[in-house]
């Protein structure tokens, strides 16, 4: 059944398409099952001794799956028409990468113990790193050079020895348990290190000062840093990051050991710098990064505080920001193909030109920022009862402070958008004609836009599979 | 680096002198090694197992006998490596080598004195392969003297007639063969359902018994020693004195 | 039969070298058949041996030379033993000949002119000795099997260009000084013991309780540093990358996957068959830290060189000298899991350096210079080889399912049950530079201008490019490179089973 | 002299001194193989090295009242009953036992001719090498080679 996930899509979108139905397929297949709350198990053969590749789909993993595989189908969708309308090289290349790191994702969401979750992560970061470095251009190649020596390094550097230190405590396991892995007679400063080095190594979920790939690697194509910022990577980072909380050391553990303050504080730290860096961002897709840094770090936050309700938000908030994301950036991309606009400031006045693709890029930012009625209304809600429950109301400062960020650098571009006029053509204000993107493009973000409305409406299905991990 | 050097050399002298203070002191015939059931296993028990008188020959050729295979093998990696590294077969004189007049040795006493004592030598180079279980000697020490022989021959005479009775290919294949009297005789023991170069089983198709056997077989390996040892002494000296040419002796 | 496999092992190579010389260099074709049929035939026997031990019947083949039985308790014969680590090593040995006579096919013609007999033989006859070093139990038939592979090498370096004659006088000196350090301690071990025989050895130490023996400790001390010089344990490593880089191409990935490893196969045999664990790892002697802080030093600046250096056949050389570190730092730790490590580390890296080694010859053979800028667009040029070179690079560097990640995952797992973080840091270390190393490379290979093609654009999809002049080397070079990578994949994918062998094994000795 | 040193000559260097001239030669070897700037003086080192050795491990064999290890009552007659020795063994035994302590230890020896040949091999292949050095450098001095080297090689 997972095998069918790491199936290769060779030839070219049609099977691409196919093997995305069939994943989707195969997971609302699942889907029911683990709502009643059991879980499931694959295991392949042990490698090493005591450890098998085993996959264990449960209720966060599910979230995690189902977010993913469907938003795959619409980035496939939309790079369809990115790559056509670009006429890019090496389309085989790319759609092959694409369904590997796609089936890497769905690896790390079933994952049942730390090493299989540590190979699908690094099958991730190479399987990403043709399609960071798409245009083989000098600056490409910097950005992937960044890219991937920032994810590799820090996962074999400190993810590593971690990962084999909780294998000599824990006596050769490392399946991830509903309690903790280790026990707590491993004293609070060694606990404290293994934790930072899992949260820090898992560098995808962009916590500073590990975060810098992440602009980097905006020099990718469209649809990659979609799938990049959106789903894939830095979800499996702070996916990642989430597990080894509730997998590996459970809450209890950190709780006991008090070293969870550490890491709010550097998620609380990463949320503000990089919204205020943000501000100052002229490229549109930079400041997408940047704001998507502060996004993860949100998600850190809320498990840090080791609150049911904090992981909640921090689940929920995989999903929404997700959606939200993955639209501004469809919108970044599609104002890409039609105008080839790159800066925020070119942007005045583009929305007479693209309404469809400036709404919905309002209707993103909005999701984003958190007001209702948005999805991302919900993970913000619960981030906030989390840090209340944790009583900590710095965090919960923070929180706000950067809810204000959030519209400060993503609201005026499309208010800019629709109110100014753009300044070279005043004047004839009713001679432009609206020029969208391909159709390709403009649907699926339409499509992920709608998807942010709907998640406020209809949460029910997160929040039983979050609680599934969060109860008890 | 001479500095460094002398310090090292210090050190391991150093180390070495003081493990000596609590060695056997020196003609102690109760040192460990001395009385060790091995060595004692040798001393006494050889002549009975072996018909050998030279407990050294036995040693060599039988209890040892797979080092001293493995020994013979040195001697022949010796030679093909010498030619590997140094002949140089492109050359004009590679194949044939020509007559050179100018290279003929020494002058007619040297000449005139080899030609007498070389018989002699060769017949003792024999002498000592054969006689290695009665008295010292053996493949060894009898092949080199038949090399030397030869490079004497080849000192007197020229390397260029020296070649003619013992050319660059007639060489390799006496050490060959030399080797293959030796691995061979033991595969032949293979064979015979024994162990690898236990010659025991050997004694169906020796004169004597089992342990004549070994006796006898001790000798045939002898002089598969004896043939490898000729034929690569000689083969390095002609090599080495002639920077690989082959061609015009020293 | 299965008790005569040992000694076959041996006969079969050196039968084939004799046959060999004898054919002469009339007939160089001929010359390759016969080696590659003798060698085919030995790695198919050690497989068998492999087998045989394993079944359980025999757990140690023991085979006595001449057979002579022993004498009140000791061997007065020379006597060969094989377990299934010595069974396991010598499979990778002989394989290894085998493989690489395949891919010299095409190369020998061109690299030993007119003496490929002379080649073969030595080749052969290195085959032999290092089988012969692994099996045997005698320390002395050790040292000369030692020398016997020393001279081979020496002799197969030399016969490359003038850099290669002068590294390999080098070597001989360094090899000669290990080969008599290890002569010395033997020469010590024997006048306290009185016996040759490696089990004898033990057991009279034993009985006579000999370990705190200022000469004992000198012995091992001496065993030790010859062991070092003869696989180029760091401060004494000087003569290695010379000698693999400038040897002819065949003879450096005949020799760089087998010298060193079977050299640390001999230090840990003798550290746990000769001395034993309560000797080499008791407290009261300091050796066990400096040793390992030697490793360290040893995988970091391995490591730091190879990063300085710009010719591909030096950088993978380096990186031996590191990895060399890595099984001497990881025996010494502790016994169990460290050793074990060590010894699956051999394996594995005898497996990922002979598939880089080819593949590193490969490209050098095509593209004609030996410096990384060869690599340029290398993944359109030459997909196939590339991709067997990235097998092993991703190894080298560690990522699963490569053989690399597991042997370094028990590496470090030993170095942190062991308490020594200094160790598990240098191999993390030692990996992220191996990380930046290759994938230099594949930015290179991936990206790299080709010649006459703008690097902006690429020919799309299609990797038929009309201006690309080097291609694909024969088959008789490719097939060598997939068997190689493809076990670096295998030993990755059934490491558990092996290691769990070895560690049985290992436990077996120790008690 | 100083009484301490006397006593120390006494009791470590007299008894066994073959050790320390042993030590005292391989040093000299070892120095020359190390330090020594030309190739052929390096095999000249290595030589002595060897023979060091060699003269190590003879010198374990040695016990004093002990001959060469060859059994010298080995009559002619035991060459007629060789073939009838089979039943006489015990009764040869009896009258010719072996006393152990008049043959010195055959072991080192035959180890020896085993490490002379070896070393005779390394000291020919290593001429052999230096020749081919010469051959292509027209110098045994390695720092002249090496300089030979400087504009060309990298190392």
């Amino acid at each position: 059944m997972i095998l069918l996930f790491r199936k290769r899509p060779d030839a070219r979108e049609g099977v691409t398409f196919l093997a995305a139905f069939l994943k989707l397929g195969m997971i609302f297949m699942m889907l029911p099952l683990v709502k009643e709350g059991k879980i499931l198990h694959f295991r392949f053969g042990e490698i090493l001794p005591g450890i098998p590749i085993e996959f264990r789909v449960d209720g966060l993993g599910m979230l995690f799956a189902l977010v993913a595989s469907s938003l795959w189908i619409l980035t496939t969708l939309y790079s369809l028409g990115y790559m056509r309308g670009l006429k890019e090289h090496d389309q085989t290349r790319f759609f092959v990468c694409f369904a590997l790191s796609l089936s890497a994702t769905i690896g790390v969401a079933f994952a049942g113990n730390l090493l299989t979750l540590y190979i699908f992560y690094e099958i991730l970061s190479l399987s990403t790193y043709p399609l960071v470095t798409h245009n083989g251009d000098k600056e490409a190649r910097s950005g992937g050079r960044t890219y991937l020596s920032h994810l590799l390094g820090t996962s074999v550097a400190f993810v590593l020895p971690a990962m084999i230190y909780c294998y000599v405590k824990s006596g050769g396991d490392l399946n991830f348990t509903d309690g903790s892995l280790l026990s707590t007679n491993i004293g609070s400063d060694a606990g404290l290190i293994v934790l930072l080095a899992f949260t820090l190594g898992f560098a995808k979920s962009g916590l500073m000062p590990f975060h810098s790939w992440l602009p980097n690697a905006m020099v990718a194509p469209t649809p990659v840093s979609a799938l990049l910022h959106a789903v894939a990577v830095v979800k499996v980072g702070v996916f990642c990051v989430i597990r080894v909380f509730t997998g590996v050391f459970g809450t209890d553990l950190i709780e006991e050991l008090d070293i969870a303050t550490v890491i709010s504080y550097v998620a609380a730290f990463t949320i503000v710098v990089s919204s205020l860096i943000a501000l100052t961002q002229d490229n549109l897709k930079r400041r997408l990064a940047f704001s998507t840094v502060g996004q993860l770090a949100y998600i850190v936050l809320g498990v840090s505080f080791l609150t049911s309700n904090g992981v909640t938000g921090s689940a929920m908030h995989i999903a929404m920001h997700a959606f939200g994301k993955i639209t501004l950036f469809f919108c970044a991309g599609a104002i890409f193909v039609a105008t080839g606009k790159k800066y925020v400031s070119q942007m005045v006045g583009l929305g007479r030109q693209m309404p469809v693709t400036m709404l919905a890029f309002l209707l993103g930012s909005l999701s984003i920022i958190g007001l209702p009625p948005f999805g991302g209304a919900w993970s913000k809600w619960y981030l906030f009862l989390g840090a209340l429950e944790a009583d900590q109301l710095a965090m919960a400062v923070v929180l706000i402070i950067s809810s204000i960020l959030n519209i400060a650098y993503l609201l005026p571009i499309p208010i800019n958008a629709f109110f100014r006029r753009p300044p070279q053509e005043d004047g004839q204000v009713e001679t432009i004609k609206i020029k969208e993107a391909p159709m390709a493009c403009v649907v699926p973000l339409s499509i992920t836009a709608v998807g942010g409305l709907l998640l406020f409406i209809f949460p029910e299905l997160g929040f039983e599979l979050v609680q599934l991990i969060t109860k008890k | 680096m001479k500095i460094f050097g002398l310090i090292a050399v210090l050190v391991v002298g150093a180390l070495l002198l003081s493990a000596t203070s609590d060695f056997p002191d020196w003609r102690d015939k109760d040192s460990p090694a001395n009385k060790s059931p091995v060595s004692s296993f040798y001393i006494e028990k050889t002549e009975k197992l072996t018909k050998v008188p030279n407990m050294v020959t036995a040693v060599l050729a039988d209890y040892r006998g797979y080092d001293t295979m493995f020994e013979t093998v040195v001697i022949f990696i010796a030679g093909i490596g010498i030619i590997a590294v140094l002949r140089n077969f492109d050359g004009p004189n590679s194949s044939s080598i020509k007559r050179e007049n100018n290279d003929e040795g020494g002058g007619l006493l040297a000449r005139f004195t080899c030609s007498l004592i070389l018989p002699f030598i060769q017949i003792f180079a024999l002498y000592v392969v054969a006689h290695g279980h009665h008295s010292p000697g053996g493949g060894f020490q009898g092949g080199v003297m038949l090399g030397a022989s030869y490079i004497l021959a080849a000192l007197a005479f020229g390397l260029s007639k020296a070649k003619d009775i013992f050319s660059e290919r007639r060489t390799m294949i006496f050490a060959a063969v030399g080797i293959f009297i030796y691995v061979g005789w033991g595969v032949l023991c293979l064979l015979f359902g024994k162990e690898f170069l236990n010659y025991e089983a050997l004694d169906s198709i020796l004169p004597g018994d089992a342990k004549m056997a070994r006796s006898h077989s001790m000798l045939i390996v002898e002089i598969g020693v004896a043939f490898t040892v000729t034929a690569i002494m000689f083969s390095m000296y002609s090599n080495l004195s002639t920077r690989g040419r082959l061609s015009k002796g020293l | 039969m299965t008790e005569h496999f040992p000694v076959l092992i041996l006969l079969v190579p050196l039968f084939g070298a004799l046959i060999v010389v004898l054919l002469g260099r009339e007939r160089p074709d001929q010359c390759w058949v016969t080696s590659l049929i003798s060698l085919g035939v030995s790695s198919l026997i050690s497989f068998f041996t492999i087998i045989a031990v394993l079944s359980g019947k025999v757990q140690t083949l023991r085979y006595r030379m001449g057979g002579w039985p022993e004498s009140d308790g000791y061997e007065v014969g020379i006597e060969l033993r094989v377990d299934i680590l010595a069974a396991l090593v010598v499979f990778a040995v002989t394989f290894v000949g085998f493989v690489n006579t395949i891919y010299s096919k095409t190369r020998a013609g061109a690299e030993v002119r007119g003496k490929i007999p002379f080649f073969y033989a030595l080749i052969q006859l290195l085959i032999v000795g290092l089988c012969g070093i692994v099996m045997t139990n005698d320390a002395f038939n050790l040292y000369v099997l030692i020398e016997i592979t020393s001279l081979t090498s020496y002799a197969l370096i030399a016969m490359g260009n003038r850099r290669a004659a002068l590294s390999s006088f080098n070597y001989v000196i360094m090899g000669t000084i290990g080969a008599s350090f290890y002569l010395i301690g033997v020469g010590y071990l024997y006048i306290k013991t009185g016996t040759l025989n490696i089990d004898d050895i033990r057991m009279v130490l034993g009985q006579n309780d000999l370990w705190e023996h200022q000469s004992i400790i000198v012995a091992f001390i001496f065993i030790m540093l010859g062991v070092w010089t003869k696989m180029a344990f760091f401060p004494l490593h000087g003569w290695l990358p010379n000698a693999y880089a400038y040897a002819p191409s065949m003879t450096g990935t005949f020799m760089a996957p087998l010298m060193t490893k079977v050299m640390v196969y001999v230090m840990i045999r003798v550290m746990v068959w000769v001395f034993g664990n309560e000797f080499v790892y008791s407290s009261q002697h300091v050796w066990g830290e400096i040793v390992i802080w030697m490793s360290v030093l040893a995988i970091v600046a391995g490591s730091l060189l190879a990063l300085a250096r710009t010719d591909i056949k030096k950088i993978l050389t380096y990186l031996i000298v590191a990895e060399v570190g890595y099984m001497v730092g990881g025996s010494w730790l502790a016994e169990g899991i460290g050793q074990a490590g060590a010894f699956y580390h051999i394996l594995s890296d005898a497996a990922m350096t002979f598939c880089l080694f080819i593949a590193a010859s490969i490209i050098v053979l095509r593209v004609g210079d030996s410096r990384v800028n060869a690599f340029d667009g290398l993944f359109r040029k030459m997909p196939l080889t590339m991709i067997g070179f990235t097998v092993g690079a991703l190894s080298m560097i560690g990522l699963p399912p490569t053989c690399g990640f597991f042997s370094k995952w028990y590496l470090i797992s030993a170095g942190i049950e062991a308490g020594h973080w200094g160790y598990a840091c240098a191999l993390i270390f030692s990996s992220l530079v191996n990380a930046v190393i290759f994938f230099r490379i594949f930015e290179r290979a991936y990206f790299g201008k080709i010649s006459g093609v703008k690097e902006d654009h690429f020919p799309s999809d299609s990797d038929a490019n009309p201006d690309i002049r080097i291609k694909e080397v024969p088959w008789s070079m490719l097939v060598p490179l997939f068997i190689a990578s493809g076990s670096v994949i295998l030993l990755g994918i059934m490491n558990r089973g092996l290691f769990e062998w070895i560690q049985t094994a290992l436990k077996i000795m120790n008690t | 002299m100083d009484p301490i040193i006397a006593t120390f000559i006494e009791e470590n260097i007299v008894p066994n001194f073959n050790y320390w001239i042993y030590v005292i030669l391989m040093m000299i070897g070892l120095y020359a193989m190390i330090t020594k700037n030309n190739l052929i003086k390096k095999l000249i080192g290595m030589a002595i090295f060897q023979t060091a050795i060699i003269l190590f491990y003879v010198s374990v064999g040695v016990k004093d009242t002990a001959n060469i290890p060859i059994i010298s009552h080995h009559g002619s007659e035991h060459h007629q009953m060789t073939d009838l020795s089979s039943e006489t063994d015990s009764t040869k035994e009896i009258h010719n036992t072996i006393d152990k302590d008049k043959y010195a230890n055959p072991l080192p020896h035959v180890l020896m001719l085993t490490a002379i040949v070896v070393g005779v091999s390394t000291l020919g292949l290593a001429l052999a090498i230096s020749q081919k050095i010469y051959k292509s450098f027209g110098t045994l001095e390695e720092d002249e080679i090496l300089n030979k080297l400087r504009p060309g090689g990298h190392d």
